[in-house]
């Protein structure tokens, strides 16, 4: 049961260049006229559109319309699509299976409320960069020291990558090879150990040294001042009013909808 | 004169083990460099660190004298505000970036200075502008070079303009064209009466800053005690004598992400011999270890040929980061992982002439940098794999002593018929070789013999490497 | 600018301890994909991390930090087959799970202990994953395997990662790790 | 407390929280199948009737023929309304002891997310012409000369689904 493989690389791996990880499926569009868009405003949108999940059928159905427009708009049609396509079994799955056991109504409400909650965070996520994602915590409240803390995760996260492959192979060097069935279970407990024990004090190193390099420049000065604060625009209010207004029409619109 | 940084009778003990630094004293005038030089393993990186006060605000220990930075206690301003006066560079220029861009990394020093969003810009451009880093400002600190991450580190530093500089082994990890390019800039640093504090093992490279002084730690700066010089009547190790082969390289080529690192490499090495692949940060130097020792995917043909026949090569490969391996409780198990049957004789000549003895029952974690990469060159060596040991930057952060043990070991392997191939930029180290490989971007551009290929003066501009007249002891060969 | 009172509650080499520890899961999750497609495999590392970072930062509410932060970088990147909020929810659920059930058994380096701790924490993956099948009203107990074999991956992938956890704390404890963090303010 | 003992109560939790995920689980299962078994013997256009949350008929399109028509002109536009009396609808499903003057009927519309609620006595008040008119699209809506009823946005259009709780 415990039969471990290690591929040398994920399969969608590969770098561009030294050190940039490119196998998130998560991508930033630059072209995105979203990328003007305050963050904040951009995950207010992504979360109002998963409350539509709530709305009953013809409602969902005009919700998704307006949706799929607005992602036209932003040009992130293949980013979504690309979400949408590795849920494509699982959302063929409930279609069938709701269909089968009730009927098409049904079958078609899941699959698109699934369908909206797999697509609709792509809005925030492929327009927004580590950076930006740290002002929007902070302009929300969360302390400085916890924002700069996520975003040195994310800052982070391809030297972490390169060291798990590096131990794999260093400890592979030396014979440690899990995935010898469940004879030696034992055996392969302490594998394992040779696997998480580098990479804790790996991940301990380079936090301290992200500690000491950030205290070496200053890190928690009373005086600090960023350099760039988030400030709604009139797109911002735009893209908030004309959201707004559709998901509260399409809720308490009453009669005046189907 | 002010004095930039004044210790009087200064230790610091870690709570861990009593070892650290001190008692020291010295005084830096403003305007002035100073070199500190010691024993690797001693207190230069405490030092730095007591420099820029973040001992004793980010480390528990006992503090011993007085230090002043400016006339000032360091122990009893606040961390934010003797950084603001006082500046670092670390060793490792990877583990010191902190966010994901270039302008993001410097920008985040100067926020903590609370200047306006105008001034901010302003020392942005300009120090990008003064370390050329421009072209590179949108990219991911991640991404660049060794030599490029170096600098941008030390454009951090420079942004926030300190009093005083302080430089923790700031070269060890650049190949000599990024080092030297680096102390070119130190040099127009120190000629703008920037106060400079240094502590660097490759002295060589800091030899063209005028009126750099040296102190040395060596008396009460080195609280660990070195390995002992090797006993000469155990110079020769147990190792059995191996039977003689070739190890034939063809058309090699390995890629990465698509992009070909090794291109169409080809040559023959003997067993017996100590090999140096030399070249410049990013041309493939740990890329053709991976491949010999059968971890990185390749084309073309790998083969050793003995009087037994043709076999593929098998190789220990000793990692550029001893940290990736260890993880037993002690320097014994470490190297006696997983060994059914281990040749204790060998074990016990590593140990004394590695000088990990004294060791052998210590958490190998709890070990300096060096020594722990002297604990995993023994666990490859004891694993005494047919062909010989690759070995990934073996020279890192070592002295002199060190690295005359160091080559003293690997002597012994290619005296009992094995290959030993290292990857390294310490020129040094390469010189005291039998055959050198030089890589370049677009494959192997020579190898030879270092006198013979000391001849080709127009060999190192192609490999992009600069090549310094210290490097080479046997000066009388060189053309010029 | 004032600061709220509980953002000194971690001191800053823990939070970015935290954080990076949070980094690690997202790798692991990422880099070691298994061949097995049992429900919740991944649990193994994702667990033995969480439970480690658990002991290394001992101040309660360090595994919800964990839970969260990974949540958002996973998110982030994409992470998880059925989007952002699910993936952010189920990650933090773990992290959560494992302060509460931390309650109740606190001793990390036991191993029944770390094992019942593991098994409680991926199971509050597995409730945030079903809860939204439910609101979204899709038959979650139909998908792929069962529902009842899903909660057993689960429950016995959360536990080896316990007891892996726990087995990587005694070996940190036998190489000095221990030794090694305590000089660090 | 000892560690056996804490061991203890996290197996019961562990196991409380898988069975109640497990039950709340078929017990939704059993609802779907209920509720699918039951619907999949609905002809096109049936109104299903509920006693006391049971299904216990559906109201077929062709039963219509067997019931008299009635109508009435509604006062706000003036036009006549001909149709099937609830009463007569009811009579045809339910037994007589369901029917007490204060039993609750709601009358439902889920498409449109719209229902009217009535009393028994109130739909055996035969001037208050509580009754369905077949829609051109063929499908039933409820109109009614009571004052609650009397115009056309407080009617049910499209009724999908009968209601009916004795107190």
């Amino acid at each position: 049961m415990l039969k471990l493989r290690w591929p040398a690389r994920p399969p969608s791996a590969g770098k561009s260049h030294r050190g940039e990880t490119r196998w998130f499926t998560q991508r930033l569009v630059e072209t995105s006229p979203l990328r003007a868009a305050d963050p904040r405003t951009k995950l207010a949108l992504a979360l109002g559109a998963s409350l539509a999940v709530m709305l009953p059928l013809p409602r969902l159905g005009l919700f998704l319309a307006g949706y799929v427009l607005l992602v036209a708009w932003a040009r992130l049609l293949p980013e979504v699509g690309r979400h949408l396509w590795r849920a494509r079994w699982v959302l063929g799955l409930l279609f069938v299976v709701d269909f089968w056991l009730v009927g098409p109504e049904l079958a078609l409400t899941i699959s698109l409320r699934v369908a909206l909650l797999t697509g609709v965070f792509a809005l925030f996520f492929s327009t927004t960069t580590p950076r930006e994602l740290g002002l929007a915590l902070e302009a929300l409240r969360l302390p400085y020291r916890y924002a700069f803390s996520l975003t040195l995760a994310l800052a982070s996260l391809s030297l972490l990558e390169e060291e798990w492959q590096a131990i794999r192979e260093a400890q592979a060097a030396r014979g440690v090879q899990p995935g010898r069935g469940l004879r030696e279970l034992w055996r392969q407990a302490g594998d394992l150990v040779a696997f998480t024990v580098p990479a804790i004090v790996l991940t301990t190193r380079r936090a301290w040294n992200a500690t000491e390099a950030a205290y070496a420049r200053g890190f928690d000065s009373p005086h600090r001042r960023p350099y760039q604060s988030l400030r709604l625009s009139r797109l911002d209010y735009a893209l908030l009013g004309v959201c707004g207004a559709g998901l509260a029409v399409l809720f308490w619109g009453g009669r005046f909808l189907p | 004169m002010t004095e930039a940084l004044r210790l009087d009778a200064v230790s610091f003990r870690y709570p861990r083990d009593g070892l650290g630094v001190g008692p020291v004293s010295l005084a830096l005038p403003a305007g002035e460099a100073l070199l500190l030089a010691e024993a690797s393993g001693g207190g230069k990186s405490t030092l730095a660190r007591l420099a820029c006060g973040l001992i004793p605000h980010l480390y528990h220990g006992e503090l011993r004298g007085e230090a002043l930075l400016f006339g000032q206690p360091i122990s009893r301003q606040p961390l934010w505000a003797i950084s603001e006066r006082a500046g670092l560079v670390f060793q490792n220029p990877a583990m010191q970036m902190l966010t994901t861009s270039v302008e993001d990394e410097i920008i985040f020093g100067l926020e903590n200075l609370g200047l306006s969003p105008a001034e901010v810009r302003r020392r942005l451009e300009a120090a990008l502008q003064c370390l050329g880093l421009e072209p590179l400002r949108q990219r991911g600190p991640q991404t660049l070079s060794g030599g490029e991450q170096q600098k941008l580190a030390l454009a951090c530093a420079l942004a926030r303009r300190p009093d005083l500089l302080v430089l923790d082994e700031p070269l060890s990890m650049l190949d000599s064209t990024a080092a030297r390019d680096l102390v070119g800039h130190l040099r127009e640093l120190q000629a703008a009466g920037q106060t400079l504090l240094i502590c660097e093992h490759r002295r060589e490279f800091l030899a063209d800053l005028p009126g750099l002084r040296t102190a040395r730690l060596a008396n009460g700066g080195a609280a660990r005690p070195t390995a002992p010089a090797p006993d000469p009547g155990s110079a020769a190790g147990p190792l059995a004598a191996a039977e003689a082969f070739s190890l034939t390289v063809q058309s090699l080529t390995a890629r990465r992400g698509g992009r070909a690192i090794l291109r169409d490499l080809e040559f023959t090495l003997a067993a017996g011999q100590l090999v140096a692949v030399l070249g410049r940060n990013g041309t493939g130097k740990t890329t053709l270890l991976r491949a010999l020792a059968g971890l990185q995917p390749a084309e073309g043909r790998l083969a050793v040929q003995s009087a037994a026949g043709e076999t593929a090569p098998r190789f220990s490969l000793v990692f550029q980061n001893p940290d990736l391996q260890l993880f037993q409780a002690s320097v014994r198990a470490e190297i006696l992982f997983r060994l059914p049957q281990p040749d204790l004789a060998w074990y016990e000549w590593l140990l004394n002439h590695l000088g990990l003895k004294r060791y052998e029952e210590a958490p190998p974690l709890l070990l300096s940098e060096g020594e722990k990469r002297r604990v995993a060159l023994a666990t490859a060596l004891m694993r005494q794999a047919p062909h010989g040991v690759l070995l990934d930057e073996p020279s890192l952060g070592q002295d002199a002593h060190h690295k005359a043990v160091l080559l003293r070991t690997l002597r012994q392997l290619t005296h009992a018929g094995r290959l030993v191939i290292m990857a390294t930029h310490d020129l040094e180290l390469a010189a005291q070789a039998d055959m050198l490989l030089v890589l370049g971007a677009n494959g192997l551009v020579a190898h030879g013999r270092p006198a013979e290929l000391m001849a080709e003066a127009a060999l190192w501009p192609r490999a992009g490497l600069w090549l310094p007249d210290w490097a080479w002891p046997a000066a009388e060969t060189r053309p010029c | 600018m004032t600061r709220p009172a509980w953002s000194g509650y971690f001191s800053t080499f823990q939070l970015i301890l935290l954080a990076l520890f949070s980094a690690l899961i997202v790798v692991a999750k990422i880099v070691l994909r298994t061949p097995l497609q049992l429900p919740g495999h991944t649990g193994i590392f994702w667990m033995a991390i969480m439970l480690v970072a658990t002991r290394v930062v001992p101040r309660r509410g360090a595994a919800s930090v964990v839970g969260v932060t990974s949540g958002i970088m996973a998110a982030f990147l994409g992470a998880g087959d059925f989007g952002a909020l699910n993936t952010f929810l189920s990650y933090t659920a773990v992290g959560v799970g494992v302060d509460l059930a931390m309650l109740l058994l606190p001793n990390m380096e036991n191993l029944p202990q770390a094992a019942l701790v593991g098994a409680l924490g991926h199971t509050g993956k597995f409730l945030v994953k079903w809860v939204i099948g439910v609101v979204a009203q899709a038959p979650v107990g139909f998908l792929a395997l069962g529902l009842a074999r899903s909660i057993a991956g689960y429950i016995v992938f959360g536990a080896l990662g316990g007891v892996l956890g726990a087995l990587t704390l005694l070996a940190l404890r036998r190489a000095g790790y221990f030794a090694y963090l305590a000089e660090k303010k | 407390m000892s560690q056996t003992k804490r061991l203890l109560i996290g197996i019961v939790i562990l196991g409380g929280l898988a069975g109640l995920v497990l039950s709340v689980e078929m017990w939704r299962g059993a609802a779907l199948a209920q509720s699918a078994g039951a619907e999949a013997t609905l002809t096109p256009g049936a109104v299903p009737i509920y006693l006391q949350g049971q299904r216990v008929a559906a109201f077929e399109p062709a039963d219509l023929e067997r019931l008299p028509l009635a109508n009435f002109v509604e006062p706000v536009e003036n036009k006549t309304q001909e149709g099937w009396l609830l009463y007569d609808v009811l009579r045809l499903y339910l037994p007589e002891e369901a029917l007490l003057a204060d039993t609750q009927v709601r009358v439902i519309s889920t498409s449109r997310g719209k229902s009217a609620e009535l009393t028994w006595g109130e739909i055996a008040d035969l001037k208050n012409m509580v009754m369905f008119d077949l829609s051109g699209r063929g499908t039933l809506k409820l109109v009614s000369l009571l004052d609650r009823l009397a115009t056309r946005d407080q009617w049910v259009q499209d009724t999908d689904r009968i209601e009916v709780n004795v107190p």
